[in-house]
Formats: structure tokens, sequence, C-alpha cells
């Protein structure tokens, strides 16, 4: 059985102008130990798919369908109290911008010594202990000083470092993070990923890694999902994705990177937007600005073909991996 | 420390040198002083004499420099109208109206805080819709209207509780009390629930926009992510950053409580400083005017430092103490 | 500036249509407004000519209690007017207040953020330090002491000429720093926003950007504390005629109105303090809303610094 | 890469841009009493500045993309300010085909003006939301040439929007209508209407998602080629500069480490700072992150170190990286980096 294992879920926002679907039957498991990418621009649906698993999802929003297993049981079912007893304990989250993650007027100890004390039964003084060993976990230098701090003490990168201790306290079998290093210099960037990595290998921790950035995604994940317009089209091994891509979406993501093409030359891009969620087109979303399409695309939702783990969403893959 | 010294003490000689300006100019152009001293018989070069005698024709500086030195000892003149020094006469009732205002203060704390902080956290409960009207039409009607109705009803119709004075007090040293006699409670009741009556829903107000706005925060959605209690994401995490401004906002609604005072004090004929300071005012008791204006203005000065240090010792972002260090 | 103006309407109005409480609220003040305007018109007595005031007719209660007398619907004040007539002509002296008081604010207020907020530097700083002071002590407190003063300085009768102007003067000064605050806050936050660089790079001159470019930004923070400010100043005005600061008692404002009562609540007059008083809460409830509504649909960030 | 190396060679002869020993700080504590410090037991005035740009050497020539490369903080959008007129520099000096320019009124810069225009970051920001796109393109025009017709403008604003591909028919819109693309679209339009030789392009991509920065940059290359463009581009992003530059300027700490052309820069980073600054892209081919150790943290330009500002994070600093500035000199190829263990031959 895995981990967790996301069933058809839909999230909803109700606006003023009507009801919006955020997302669409997504589906997605994990394993203990796992590392997996969900892939997509902004306004994909990424970040809603990773707060709905701890029913985060940020008002007006709501859960409208689809279940969340967590070992077995239903997230999405739970009442408030149990919800708690995973959220922030077996399942925890980074967020993207360290500089707004941690409350501005709690100092680092208080805000990690919270955390142990929501879920277990330790003295103040014990759990102060266990967090400055996880401040020296994630190197922070001399932790004992820094965990008197107040975030705006501290530079980004050790914010992030901080935010990782955080997530690191509990023992967690999942974190969740969401675009953990976007908001990091390039050379922090490389840093944190790194040090998230080892620790989630070395504490056999499994990761949920949003992110925008494909390089990101082929360092660190060992499968990957890719999303557009609140619904996953492609799903497979991170290696494959990024070698032989099957939906002309995520071929038109990768081959859209400068890398992919030879300096100087015009890069290969998408035409078009993504489309607004208030108004996704009829059939495949993708449809508007795919090469590929026929008529059929117009009107038919493409269905996944594939075996769970390397599944995509597109009428025209048979006949496109035939033609190879 | 040493700029946030600085500059309160800047600000504090600003608003006493406009203050002194201000009553030195009263002091001039008000009621000519002889007038005060000998009759309307005496003649025009008695009068001359005199006023030299008086320094009454010295130049405006030398004026102005005599004014400020007495008015640092503590000398503001006789008033008029009690024939006693004007400064002794206001701190007579400086207690009176310290306790109105404490007495608005309490309310408006005990009530403010947990009804904004329920209003943000519950924003569709019908509590909430209730609050919200009835904060708006509490900012729209004026103190003294919510002072005359208070009267009406409880003191007037139901008869339930006094309507003017401060009842029976009790002298601690120089201060005349009237907490700790049971008629002097009943007297504080109306008088600060009317002084209270405008400033509570802007603060019920302002505590809720200003908490709706911090529970949008990313930190509070890590809060919430971390799995802590409700109670603590809502009364730590997000009341702490709610009060920040509520704090500035609050130091600057001390002045016009001060202001208020002098309406509801109007109403209830409350003998503190601001019904009295309007009597001087028809009465053209320029020195008495002069001290009130003294008062209050370090009353201003005084607060306004406490708020700022209160402040910082919240906002761990705001260092008092960055340069002792 | 026009297809702005068509197209903000559009979606401003639709809006407003949806929102009942708007709606009535700007229902009730267009007829509160064009009632006090057109007084001289439809009031049945002039309260300012002394002709038309009979002094027997004083304390008469409204027309529907058993003492009442028909030609006074809502009964008559303690010198023999008549309550309506004198109440429509005291709320367009409210009103007018109101209007002249914001005027002058907004005037000063807007010109002071301007040069703050696009100057900076000293200027600035001494702007806001001035502004902080003032506003520390509270509108109302420097109204009340500066009427005081000057009533006190020249007399019952000059001022009572003067009263109109003086209250429109002192309430228009004693609130700038709200305005200048708003609009300086509102200018640094544009300022710092890209296209005011764009047009810098174009070469525009510094009061073309400020004028065409910025100004126009700032307008919805201005929109929204405008209609708050009203209610103030009329709130203000209220306060002050009350103190017996403020309009004299032959030529009353709501607040004078309502003073004048005060003193005869006791006696059982209860109507020449509870008319005035009813309409002035519904006249700036009803702006209150409307700026309270307007905040929510303009959503401008009014800045707290 | 052929093509890179040919447009540096054709361009090394024409200078169009000429930054020399430009310098620009921010005080930081802007009223005297915040620079009052208790120290020992006495009184001192202590003035604390950021140091955004510290001495930049820079030349641009006509026809290249100069990319100017460096974390937040490095005073690259500083100093495309200064370059742009927007900032006054605290010392050196900015000169246009052969003028200087930053000290000239702001009169007598309005002929440079027209040549010289800017892209922004933030296409939510950088459009005035209260203007239709037509006013936006039409005010630089009008303001540069006010004799022109009104036809004659109006054709003009409806090609430029053509050739950004934005839809003319749409020129009465208001930017909230449009996407973060095509907002920058209409930025671009806006810095082509007075048809400038010289555009100053800061992070005009790194706001938008990955398929909408390649339909973008795409955009600059062509206005580029058609319009004989000179660029100075600025970014943090490594992989796009690879792909656009034709030279890369390195920046750290409001100094130059390493100015050279792209491919060189690639191949044969000098730099430790370039060295590390280049392993830390993630890049496709990877299976693990692998990027060069730095030790600590970037230093806030407040509190510079002496000497290399580099040297706290660097593995190869020596004595003399603590105590003497480098200057930056060519190291053989054409490529100039600032460098004693790279002059020392310490380091290749």
């Amino acid at each position: 059985m895995a981990l967790l294992e996301v069933k058809n879920l839909e999230v909803k926002f109700p606006l003023r102008q009507g009801e919006l679907t955020a997302l669409r039957d997504v589906s997605f498991s994990l394993d203990r130990g796992e590392r997996l990418g969900i892939v997509g621009e902004s306004g994909a649906g990424k970040s809603v798919a990773a707060f709905a698993i701890l029913n985060l999802v940020s008002r007006p929003g709501y859960i409208s369908g689809g279940k969340i297993l967590f070992e077995g049981r239903d997230l999405a079912g739970l009442s408030r109290s149990e919800l708690r007893t995973i959220r922030g304990n077996r399942i925890n989250m980074i967020f993207q911008d360290p500089m707004m993650t941690l409350n501005p007027v709690l100092t680092i100890g208080t805000q990690m010594i919270e955390c142990l004390r929501a879920h277990r039964r330790i003295t103040p003084a014990a759990a102060r202990q266990l967090a400055i060993e996880k401040l020296r976990a994630v190197s922070i230098p001399s932790p004992e000083a820094r965990i008197d701090q107040y975030p705006h003490e501290l530079s980004g990168g050790m914010r992030q470092r901080v935010v990782i201790a955080i997530a690191l306290l509990t023992d967690p079998s999942v974190i969740i993070a969401d675009e953990p290093t976007t908001a990091l210099d390039v050379t922090i960037q490389a840093e944190i990923m790194e040090l998230l990595l080892e620790l989630c290998e070395h504490n056999n921790v499994a990761l949920i890694l949003i992110t925008h950035d494909l390089g990101v995604v082929s360092q660190v994940t060992q499968r990957a999902i890719v999303m557009y317009a609140g619904r996953i089209v492609e799903e497979g091994a991170t290696r494959r994705i990024i070698d032989s891509a099957r939906h002309p979406y995520t071929q038109g993501l990768i081959n859209a990177l400068p890398e992919r093409t030879r300096p100087g030359q015009r890069l290969n891009q998408i035409p078009g937007v993504m489309p607004s969620l208030m108004d996704i087109p009829q059939g495949c979303a993708f449809h508007p600005r795919c090469q590929l399409r026929i008529d059929a695309c117009q009107q038919q939702l493409p269905a996944y073909s594939g075996s769970e783990h390397a599944r995509v969403a597109c009428l025209r893959v048979d006949e496109q991996e035939r033609a190879q | 420390m040493i700029a946030f010294l600085i500059r309160r003490i800047g600000q504090a000689l600003v608003v006493m040198f406009v203050i002194s300006l201000l009553s030195f100019s009263i002091q001039d152009n008000l009621g000519d002083p002889l007038r005060e001293l000998v009759g309307q018989s005496v003649s025009e070069a008695e009068r001359q004499a005199l006023r030299d005698q008086m320094g009454l024709n010295d130049p405006f500086l030398a004026q102005y420099w005599r004014f400020l030195r007495k008015a640092v000892q503590g000398d503001l003149g006789n008033s008029y109208f009690f024939k006693r020094p004007a400064l002794e006469v206001i701190m007579e009732k400086f207690p009176a109206t310290m306790e109105l205002v404490l007495g608005a203060t309490l309310i408006i704390l005990l009530l403010s805080v947990p009804i904004g902080v329920y209003c943000a956290i519950n924003p569709r409960s019908w509590f909430t819709r209730v609050m919200m009207g009835l904060s708006i039409v509490g900012i729209s009607i004026p103190v003294f209207l919510t002072a005359i109705m208070l009267i009406y009803l409880f003191s007037i119709h139901l008869g339930w509780l006094p309507s003017y004075g401060r009842g029976e007090t009790v002298m601690i040293g120089a201060w005349e009390s009237g907490l700790l006699t049971w008629d002097g409670v009943l007297h504080l009741i109306l008088p600060s629930i009317a002084l209270s009556s405008i400033m509570l829903p802007l603060f019920i107000r302002l505590i809720r926009s200003e908490m709706m706005e911090v529970l949008e925060q990313e930190y509070i959605r890590f809060a919430w992510a971390k799995g802590l209690q409700r109670r603590r994401i809502w009364f730590l995490h997000a009341l702490k950053n709610t009060l920040l401004p509520v704090i500035t906002v609050g130091g600057v609604q001390i002045g016009t409580m001060i202001a208020y005072t002098i309406l509801t004090e109007t109403v209830f004929q409350w003998p503190g400083m601001g019904f009295l300071f309007l009597e001087a005012v028809n009465r053209v008791d320029t020195p008495l005017i002069i001290a009130y204006l003294i008062v209050v203005g370090l009353i201003f000065v005084v607060t306004n430092t406490v708020v700022d240090l209160i402040y910082g010792l919240v906002n761990p972002t705001v260092k008092l103490t960055r340069g002792l260090a | 500036m026009r297809y702005w103006r068509l197209f903000r309407k559009s979606a401003f109005l639709y809006r407003f249509r949806k929102d009942k409480v708007a709606v009535a609220s700007f229902s009730v003040l267009m007829l509160l407004v064009v009632m006090s305007f057109s007084a001289p018109l439809i009031a049945p007595y002039d309260p300012y000519d002394p002709v038309q005031i009979d002094i027997m007719d004083s304390d008469i209660p409204p027309s529907w209690q058993a003492e009442g007398d028909t030609r006074f619907a809502l009964g008559t004040d303690a010198q023999g007017r008549d309550m309506w007539s004198t109440m429509l002509y005291g709320t367009r002296l409210s009103i007018t207040i109101g209007l002249f008081a914001v005027l002058l604010q907004s005037l000063l207020g807007i010109a002071l953020g301007l040069v703050a907020g696009y100057f900076g530097g000293r200027i600035d700083s001494f702007l806001m330090r001035l502004a902080d002071i003032q506003l520390s002590f509270s509108t109302l407190m420097v109204a009340i002491v500066v009427l005081a003063v000057f009533q006190a300085s020249f007399g019952t009768e000059l001022y009572n000429e003067l009263a109109l102007f003086m209250l429109i003067l002192v309430i228009g000064i004693a609130e700038w720093p709200q305005y200048a605050r708003t609009v300086r806050a509102s200018v640094l936050a544009e300022k710092r926003k890209e296209y005011v660089d764009a047009v810098r790079v174009i070469g525009l001159n510094r009061r073309r950007i400020m004028f065409r470019h910025i100004l126009p930004n700032t307008l919805s923070p201005i929109l929204v504390i405008s209609t708050v400010q009203v209610a103030n100043a009329i709130m203000s005005e209220a306060a002050l005629s009350f103190l017996g600061l403020g309009m004299p008692v032959n030529q009353p404002s709501l607040g004078s109105l309502i003073n004048s009562g005060f003193e005869f609540i006791l006696s059982g007059s209860w109507w020449i303090t509870t008319f005035p008083a009813l309409l002035l809460v519904v006249l700036v409830l009803v702006i209150n809303l409307l700026g309270d509504w307007m905040r929510d649909v303009l959503n401008p960030k009014l800045y707290k610094e | 890469m052929s093509s890179q190396a040919v447009a540096a060679e054709k361009s090394a002869a024409e200078e169009l841009l000429r930054v020399e020993g430009l310098s620009r700080e921010f005080p930081l504590t802007s009223g005297l009493l915040e620079q009052l410090r208790f120290e020992g037991g006495k009184l001192v005035r202590r003035q604390e500045s950021v140091r955004a740009v510290n001495g930049v050497d820079l030349q641009v020539r006509r026809g290249e993309a100069l990319c100017v490369v460096g974390e937040s903080g490095c005073g690259k959008s500083t100093l495309a300010r200064v370059v742009m007129g927007l900032i006054r520099p605290t010392a050196g000096s900015v000169r246009f085909e052969g003028t200087r320019i930053d000290n000239l009124s702001a009169e007598k810069l309005l002929p440079f003006r027209r040549k010289m225009q800017m892209i922004f970051q933030n296409p939510y920001a950088s459009l005035n939301p209260r203007m239709t796109v037509k006013q936006t393109l039409e005010e630089p025009v009008r303001f540069h040439s006010p004799g022109i017709g009104r036809a004659a403008l109006g054709d003009k604003v409806n090609d430029v929007m053509r050739s950004v591909g934005v839809d003319p028919g749409w020129n009465e819109r208001f930017p909230h209508e449009f996407s973060g693309g095509q907002r920058q679209r209409i930025s671009i339009a806006r810095a082509l209407m007075t048809d400038p030789e010289f555009i100053v392009a800061d992070e005009p991509i790194s706001a938008l998602d990955v398929s909408i920065q390649a339909q973008v940059l795409n955009l600059l290359m062509e206005a580029q080629e058609q319009r004989g463009l000179t660029y100075l581009f600025i970014t943090h992003d490594l992989s796009v500069v690879e792909h656009f530059g034709t030279r890369v300027a390195v920046m750290y700490l409001g100094a130059l480490c390493e100015l050279a052309i792209t491919g060189q820069l690639f191949s044969r980073p000098r730099h430790p700072y370039t060295q590390a600054l280049l392993s830390a892209i993630p890049r496709l081919d990877q299976e693990r992150p692998s990027h060069m150790k730095l030790m600590g943290e970037v230093p806030t330009p407040i509190n510079l170190p002496s000497g290399c500002f580099f040297h706290p994070r660097c593995v190869h600093a020596q004595d003399r990286c603590r105590h003497e500035l480098p200057k930056l000199f060519d190291s053989g190829d054409g490529t100039l980096v600032a460098c004693h263990a790279v002059q020392e031959g310490r380091l290749d």
C-alpha cells in the first residue's frame, strides 16, 4: 500500500463571478521514502494540490471531491483534532518564501518548541534541546545562540534552513515542499536543495516537491507529475519525462528551455498562454496551444493512457509514439 | 535608543513650545491684567506707570522669556475666578479626568480585543454581522448624543444610575478618588460608557481588519501546517502581530480621548479638567485656560512616549536599545 | 481618461447596484442633500426671519401629541421656531460645513502629501513630524482650543458672525494630516512602481509625472477617505456646536439644535433634542456606510505608515 | 557559438556606452539622529550606507547583448538605473557615444533619452494602470516629437504593437486586461516607440512563466536583429545568459568579478565565484544537485569585507585576498577577471 494516495481530488473556489475549479480529477500516490515532483507553471494548480493534501487550501477554496488516503485513512474526512495529529507531525510542509513563513514577532525557538509540544509530551527544556539539534542538522552555525533570535535577524537562506529544521522536528513520513528555493539566490538555492535531498534520504522521508523548475525536478525527484490548467497531463519516472516527454505540453515546456536550443538561436516557444481557470477550453485544455491538435481534442477530454505511474492524457499520444 | 530619546525630547519641546506660544499670546490678548488689579477709575498716566512697573511695555521676547521662566517653575498665575494658582486648580481636577479616561480605556480594552478577534475569526457568523452593523452605527453617533441618551435612559427613565457629578469621593493623599466608594463607581459608569462609545467600535473594526489581514499571512498558514492548536494560532501568532498597528493607532487615539472628555464631562457635569476648561473659556479665565493647555500637552507627550515604548517591547524588529549594545 | 471613466463606471456601477445597503444609503443621502438645500422652497417657515417667529409658539410638542399644533408637524423649540424648518436649514449648514471643510482639508492635505511624498528628504520628515504631532492632539482638541481662544479673544458677537467660516477653517486645517499621510503613503508606493521609472526614462518632467501619472493612481484612497472625512467633519461641527463653540443659536446647525434642546430634555421637551439628533445620526451613518462600501469596492491600500 | 564570437569581434570596434569607475552608495541612516551611537561610553556619529555599486568599469559595444549577472543585492539593478540616469552615481562616469551623460541636466539629457530605453522586471507594475495601451505607447513619441501628426502616430502605434505580437485592435484596453506575458510585450513596445539604439532590460523575464519566458526572449532577439539594437541585459538566470548574451559580466557585491565572451565564460569560467554560480544552475541532465560549495552566506552590502569582497566565501582565499582589492585584468584571451588567485596562477 502506498504511503499517501490522492484519488480524484477536486478543489473549487466559489468566487463572485462563479465557481472556479482549481483542481480536476487529480490522482497520484507516494511511497515511503519516495521523492515525487509536481511540475507546472503558475496557475496550473500544483500548489493547490499540495495544500489540499493537508486540507489547507486558502479560503474560500474547498475540497469538493476525492480522497486523500494517508496510511489508509482519508484525511479529507478527519475531524479537526484528528487532522492535527497528521498535520505538522506525520506530514510537514516547507513554504516558498522563507521571509514570510516565520512569524516575525516570535523567536525561532518559540516557533520550533511549540511544534514539538503540539504533538508530543515533552518538557520545554527537552524540546529546546531537540530543536537545537535539528538546527545543527541543517548546518546553522551556533544554534544555541540562533534559537533565541528573531527571524529578521537571519538571512533568507538561514531562514529556509530553519523552516526545514521545523519540518524535520517531528520525524515526519512526508514533507511537502512548495517551491522551497524559488525565493532564494542561485547559489543558496543549490545548497538548500542539496540539504533537503540529503535529509530526506538520510531520514527516509518521502518528499513531494512542487516546482516550476525542471532542472530541480531532474536533480531531486524520482518520479514527476506535470500539471496544466488544474489537471495532471503526464506522469512518469523523472528521467523518462525529461528525456522523452510524451505530452505535447511537457515536450513544449522542456524544449522551451534555453539549454535545449543552441545559443543565439530562437527558443522553441509554446504559442499562447495557459487559460485562466475561469474559462478552461472544452476538451483538452491544452488544445488551443497544441501543434498536434485534431478536431477531437476540442471536444473530448483525453483520458489517461498507460500504467499507473507512467500515464499521459493526450489523444494523439499513441499515433505519435507509433510514428517514432 | 539615543535617536528615540532625542526625537521624543524634540517632539516634547516642539509641543510645549507651541503650547507656550499659544498660551502666551492668549495671555497677551485676553483681558487687560490691569483691569483685574485696579478698577476703571485709575487715570491713564497711572496705568502707564503701572504697566512699566509690571513689565507690560517690555519687548515681546523679554515678556515671553519671563512667562516661560515662571511657567517652568509652575507659576502660571492666579485663576481670575478662583483667585488661586491656576495650576493648583487644574491639578485638583486631574484625578477626576484620569479616572474617567481609565474607566473608558478599560471598557475599550476589555471589549474590543475579544469582539474584534471573534469577528475576524468568524467573519460570517451572525454575531459578527450584528457587531459590524452596530459598530458603524456606533461610529456615527456623536459622543455627546450617546451621553444624552444614556442619561435619558438610565437616569431619567429607569432611574438606575446617577446622571451627574462624581458622587462620594475619598482623598488618597492629593488624589481625590471616586473608585473606592460604591457611589463613586456608580457615578463613573455612564460617563465611561459615553466616553468609550466612539472609540470602542473604532477599535473593534480596527482589530478585526488587522487580524483578518494577519490571518491571510503565510506565517499563519505555516502555523496551521505545523498542526498547532487553533487557540495558539489565533491568540499568540495572529494576535501579537495584530496588536502592533493597533498600538500605534491607539497612541494617536489618546489625544482624541482627552478631547472627548471635554464633551463627556460637560454632559455629565463631571468635575474634571475638561469641564473646568470649558467654564474657564466662558469666563475668559486666561491663566486657567493656559494651565489646562499645558497639562494636556504634558499628558500627550507622556502617553505618546509610553505607547512608543510598548510598541518597541512588542515588536522585535524595533530595537530601542540598539546602539547601547 | 474618457475610456477609463467609461469602463470604471460600469464596474463600479454594477457593484453599486448589487449592494442594497449602498443603494439605500446613497438614496437617503441624496434625499437629505436635496431636501436640505431646497429648504427655502420646502420649509414651511424661515427660522432666520424674526417676523415669522412667535415666542408664544415655543415648546409646542409634535403635532400628534395631545398639546400639539397642526401648524408645527414636529413641534417647536424654546424660541418658537418650527422644528422641521429649523432642522432643514440646520442640515444644510451641517452639510455645507462638512463639504467645505473636507474641500479645504483635501486641498491642503493633497498638496502637502504630494510634496512630502514626491520630494522626500527633509521636507518630508518635517511635514510628517508635524502631522504626527497634530494628529496626536486630535482634531477636536485643536478645534476646541483654537475656537475657544478665538471666542475668548474677540468676544461672542464677532464670533457668531464668523462662526461658519471659522468652523470650516478650523476643521479644514485641523484634519490635513489625515489626507497628507494617506496621499504621501500612496505617492511613495506608486513612486516605487516601475511605470514611474518608465516615464522618467522617457524624460517627462517631474510635474507631469506627478500630476499625470502618480496623482490619478492615488485617487481611490483619496476618494475613500474623503467620504469618511465628510462624516467626521459633520460630527466635529456638531460636537463644537454642542459645546457652544459652533454655530450660534439664531443660525443653528444640527449640533447647536441638539445643544439648545439639551437643557429642556429634563423638563420633558424631548423633541427639541431627539429629532435633530436622529437626523444627524442618519446623515452621518449613511455617509459612513457609503464610505465603507467604497473601501470594499475600490480596495485601496490605505497605508498605515 | 561561432556566431556569438563573430558578433563580438565585429562589435569590438565600436563602443556605444562606457561606464568608468562607477559607484553608488545609498545612505542607510537618513537623519542625523539615527547616526548617533554610544560607543565606549562616548557619543559617536556613524554614517552607514549600502554600497550597491563599487567601481565598475564596463563598455557596451554597438549591436551586442551585454548580460550582467549576479545574485540579489549584487548591484546589477542599481547599475542599470545609473546607466539610465534614474539614479545619479556617487562616483564615476557614464558615457554614451562618447558624451558624458551622468551629470547632464534633465533638459540636456533629452536627446539621449530617445536613444536609450528601458524594460522592467515586473509586468504588473511597469504599466500605468490608468492608461490605455495606446496612451502608454503614444506618450513617449508625443513627448519627443511633438510635431507628429495623429495619423502617423496611430500608424506607428499599430506597427509597433504588431511587431511585438499584440493585436493593434486592443489598443484601447487597459493593462489589467492583459496577461503578464502580453504586458511585458507592451512594455517592450513602449521602449521601441522612440526607435532607440540602446535598451537596458532589467530582469525582463524573471517574473514570467517558463513557456512565456521563451516567447519574450525570442521577441527581444527578433527586435535586436531587425532594429540593430544594443542590449544591457540584467538577469540572475545564467541559462538565459548563455543563450542570449554576446558577452557576460558577473557581479558580486557591486563589483565586477569577470567579464568575458559568453562562450568562453561558460566553457572556462575563471573567477571562483563565476565557477560557483555556473555549477549551481540546476540542469536537466543532472540526477543530483552538484554544485561547488561556498562558505557562509552572502554578506550584506552594508559591511563590505576588506580586500576582495568575495574572500570570506572563497576556498582559494589567501592573505593577499583579505587585504587587497583585486583589479580586473586581461587573463590572456580577452577575458577580464578580478582575482588574485587567477592572476598569480594559483587558479586556472
